[in-house]
């Protein structure tokens, strides 16, 4: 199974019954694809719209926070982005999903700039990890082997302690008070590889196959 | 409301060195008429606010890459190459503001607020230069309102008493900048007799001017 | 003439083409009776409304700031509380009339409360005075004799510094840097009476009859 | 949304000592079906958030006659005598609040705000305790968020998802409460199978329950 489809399969076992649910632009927006049938799940996008559906192959006028044109289910409704960043900042939206070039054991993610290089901006990033009640990191577990979820980010922060859970296509980690716990393994992986790619140190007491990931 | 203006009585109130908000988030509810009429206004030296730099050749981008803007205030760049370029030949500055941070700015400059308290940013290279307070031990940015001379904004449907109505996420940041600048000036696809007063989404006290078609 | 349609006619006098007005209860409501029918003047209520008609027998859900129901005129809106003081706050607002319980020369109002008596409470008032881009103030002159405009007001402050007019049945006082200046008086009364009735010094230039008064 | 619920189901979410916020200005917009039902659950020692003190027997008025109310954050009480009366007694402590203001805080908490700086009450009573801070030489006070456990709001149509509309003036602060109350339940006029996505003002994310009507 393609490691983007690993993750986005993953993440969508972490949507519940009602959530609002913001996803990033890549792999996040493929958790979209592997939403449980048997659950409400409502997807809002941060230029101002409630029930987002499927991209639409006609121009519409209805854009996702890709620019790129998509439906609106029913039920969906459209605001301005005061509004739109009023729900986001004001702990309206479930869960988050989105990318990073780093995220640290503190829960702190690094995501919209790399310094004499690449400066796209922190668009709406910024307010949705700090506002959203759950932070999903979906990513690689390496850039090439250069592990990405360090002790400490080095590249400048989206934010400061707001990530909840790392979901990669070796495993499921989640930030707790006490540091960075190591839930589920992709059995393809052994733990040790696992932490032979992880830069952070693993808290591991009780790690399960990753869910999900059908053999 | 003001009046119907045409392009030539537009292009008359435009100045070099004016700060200009745009609506649209990435060229979705951008006023491209108006952005034209800029561009062969020939004004110069613009201080631009809009979510994003639009695209080389849609949007702000068209503005942007023409060299006339010198600033540029915005949450994302990275659809327009145009923008790094011009930063890395200093010819554009660039000041990136979280796209949740810069709507409340606006909102704030169009609500008469002095700022507002916005927890986005802290621990960040945002929070650079910033003022922070804690309140209920909770440390908060103080971000101050963001004004413009002038107001150009995308909508769908005015009234003959210059009313606004915009259509799907075509209303992103159209709404705040209205209220936000000196002078307000809105294209629309469409002037009916009398919106809903429902459904307007801009009172006409906030809008000076509409865009008038030349046949 | 009853002194209180000489203060509501010479009030709407100093409404303009175009203005965006919001009228108090008491006598600034009944301006709205007297408004040149050559212009367009746009009353707005605080609860969240432009475009407020006349009163109506009927039971509507159209209610003005005093809870009293009325009409929409064509090219009125409705809107949230939040977007009503957005406008009001940030200067939106061409004229705001209220009624007060003292002035002074300085331009502050008190009219919320007389403490130990009675606490209306401040309603939107305080932030309508403080945003509105004018001020005008319409009361009688005296409360029974006893001056009403002060050296300094002795009640708790709407606001302070923000008054810019006061018209009374007997003058009309302008507020400006250097004082309260007297700029027309009802000529059924003399220059010595309204300076007997008042407490405040007034400067005394050049003063006119009251417009709008036919003998 | 979750689910429409019955006046017993409502009932059963009433504690005493809770914060309510609840919708309406002068009654027009009060929810009055789920206030009857506060009242009759018995609950007390409520603080309530409203606009204004109702009437005697209307609106917020029946939970402040009848006692049950400790405490009230309101920006005018001048028509319900029994605020007045209880306020003597030191049966009930009201906390009065520029009605722009109280719009704005309970914005700022339904929108994530550490607080908002305004120029109303500078220099007034209102400013007493708070921070003042100095932007661009003008002095604002510093205005804290405003939550409450539940907020009730007056609807005027719902559809099967839980968006909400409102009608005429009775939209004042409903869609604010909506987004800073821990749990939010709206009553409607009626309820439709969906409504149009440009014209839904509360979202349905925002709404926890929607009072249903026992036959």
């Amino acid at each position: 199974m393609d490691e983007k489809i690993i993750i986005a399969k993953r993440i969508a076992m972490e949507l519940h019954q009602g959530d609002l649910v913001n996803l990033g632009i890549g792999i996040p927006t493929m958790v979209a694809d592997y939403i449980d049938h048997n659950i409400n799940v409502t997807l809002q996008c941060e230029n101002g719209i409630i029930g987002i559906g499927p991209l639409s192959d006609i121009t519409t006028e209805t854009v996702n926070a890709g620019g790129n044109c998509a439906t609106i289910l029913p039920g969906g409704s459209f605001f301005d982005s005061a509004m739109s960043f009023a729900i986001i900042r004001g702990g309206h939206v479930d869960v988050t999903v989105l990318g990073a070039l780093e995220v640290d054991c503190e829960g702190s993610l690094a995501s919209w700039i790399i310094p004499g290089k690449k400066v796209p901006g922190m668009g709406g990033a910024m307010d949705l990890v700090v506002g959203a009640k759950k932070v999903i990191i979906a990513m690689t577990h390496t850039n090439k082997g250069i592990p990405k979820i360090l002790n400490k980010c080095t590249l400048p922060l989206t934010a400061y302690k707001q990530v909840n859970m790392i979901i990669t296509e070796m495993a499921v980690m989640e930030i707790r008070n006490d540091g960075l716990h190591l839930l589920e393994v992709n059995s393809d992986y052994t733990i040790e590889q696992v932490i032979l790619a992880t830069e952070a140190k693993l808290i591991i007491n009780n790690v399960i196959p990753m869910k999900g990931i059908v053999s | 409301m003001k009046s119907f203006i045409n392009r030539n009585e537009f292009i008359k109130l435009l100045k070099n060195n004016m700060s200009i908000m745009v609506g649209g988030f990435l060229t979705n509810g951008s006023p491209e008429k108006l952005i034209d009429a800029v561009l062969e206004s020939g004004v110069t030296n613009l201080t631009i606010i809009c979510n994003d730099g639009g695209y080389d050749n849609k949007g702000v981008g068209k503005l942007i890459s023409s060299g006339r803007v010198s600033k540029l205030i915005a949450s994302h760049i990275g659809t327009n190459p145009s923008v790094g370029v011009l930063m890395q030949q200093e010819k554009l500055e660039v000041e990136l503001v979280p796209q949740g941070t810069l709507a409340e700015r606006i909102r704030a400059a169009g609500a008469g607020l002095g700022g507002i308290l916005t927890p986005t940013g802290i621990n960040t290279v945002v929070a650079k230069g910033k003022q922070i307070i804690q309140i209920a031990g909770i440390e908060y940015l103080l971000e101050e309102p963001l004004k413009a001379d002038l107001a150009l904004i995308g909508g769908a449907i005015a009234d003959e008493f210059g009313n606004l109505r915009y259509r799907e996420t075509m209303r992103n940041f159209n709404p705040l900048i209205a209220m936000a600048a000196d002078l307000s000036i809105a294209e629309v696809s469409h002037v009916v007799r009398m919106l809903d007063p429902e459904t307007v989404i801009t009172p006409h006290p906030l809008i000076d001017y509409i865009l008038r078609e030349d046949q």
